[in-house]
């Protein structure tokens, strides 16, 4: 299982993974987690994953820009208790090309955000607690109190 | 041997659906054939609190998102999952 | 003259200038140098700048860059002799907005390779060397050899 | 005091220039009113490396890219400038 993982994401070690001496352009993502979200202050934040599927359609987005793209893709996705100002998830895109590596990087983040099983479930500085829920009206859904 | 009458899945609460249904798991016994939408329809004599779940959940058989009328088979599993905020 | 270095680009360091907690999207470039150029295997390269003016036009990228987009930037070019896999350009923007960092970023590449005057000057593995020139056929010029 | 009848610019010659001309920059003295092209157009006579020049470089005043019909005033710095090649 190595999209997701519950260590600190180090965007040296993934640009490691997919260099090579004929890719000349590297873009990254890297999502962090934000200290305020629909106008409240956010203390920490926990990510939870359907940790099967999860993998399962990292890999199948990663294959997907591969054969779109000339393109070597790293890709990590943070799971846990996450910190205002820590790395949620990183991609790594690298190729011969800007372009094609602006594109690819593009395409990965849009359909992780899209397809992949996370859900986070925010702490507020009140001490309320929230579903991030992008359908929902206000972007969040009441989640029972933390201790409950 | 002739076709079995009845399927067992495993029925997957994620994330706030767990929460709001108390429990991460549940095994449901239906009538085959069997879709997802069957499924979901016995689900709340099973377990009570599922009634409080959106009617149409997005759904994932065997890590694979799917439609309501995606057939299931016996031993897979089923699994509700809210809208998606990684990333 | 911030903006040309002669040192190894880090880019946790070029994060940490503009990361901020409300800019949850970064969006990195990394322009490295390659071990083949127009058919021909490359063993190094010089980059000379026209420091005085490249540093101008870097701030004034990075000035329009912040004007456009509600974005925060980090931009760096090497400068001096690099060897296959160096980074020569980082570029690092942070927004509260994929969308925007990305746009940002392509601007910020894209006017840099345009306008900021710096030239490449490429020694090969068959001894021969020549100046990267993108307007000539075959996108070099030859230059006298090194030692002459 | 009258306006200046000429002025001395420094033309300056970046990477591959330096290479043809042999050298990193020359002083120039024009009649005034100067312009980068009547800078460029004397340039053979003070330096004869510079005809191998291309007729129409890019060029810099003052550390920004202008057009040949730029006004030229005493004390500026001219940079030749050969195709960009950074990034």
């Amino acid at each position: 299982m190595p999209f997701l993982t519950e260590h600190r994401l180090v965007l040296d070690d993934l640009a490691a993974e997919v260099a090579a001496a004929d890719r000349g352009a590297i873009v990254t993502f890297v999502g962090t987690v934000r200290d305020h979200h629909a106008g409240r202050a956010v203390r920490r934040l926990d990510y939870s994953a359907y940790p099967e599927m999860a993998e399962s359609e990292c890999e199948a987005i990663v294959a997907e820009a591969r054969r779109r793209w000339p393109v070597a893709v790293a890709l990590r996705h943070r799971v846990g208790q996450l910190e205002i100002g820590d790395a949620a998830v990183a991609i790594v895109v690298a190729s011969a090309h800007r372009d094609v590596a602006f594109e690819a990087c593009r395409f990965v983040i849009d359909e992780v955000k899209r397809r992949v099983p996370i859900w986070k479930k925010e702490y507020y500085a009140d001490g309320s607690v929230a579903w991030v829920d992008p359908t929902a009206a206000g972007g969040t859904v009441p989640a029972k109190a933390p201790d409950a | 041997m002739p076709p079995a009458k009845s399927i067992t899945v495993t029925v997957r609460f994620l994330a706030r659906y767990a929460e709001v249904v108390g429990r991460e798991a549940v095994s449901v016994t239906a009538s085959a054939p069997a879709t997802v939408e069957s499924v979901l329809s016995q689900l709340g004599a099973v377990l009570p609190s599922a009634g409080a779940l959106p009617p149409k959940p997005l759904c994932a058989r065997n890590f694979r998102q799917v439609r309501g009328n995606e057939p299931l088979l016996d031993g897979d599993e089923l699994a509700l999952l809210p809208p998606m905020a990684g990333g």
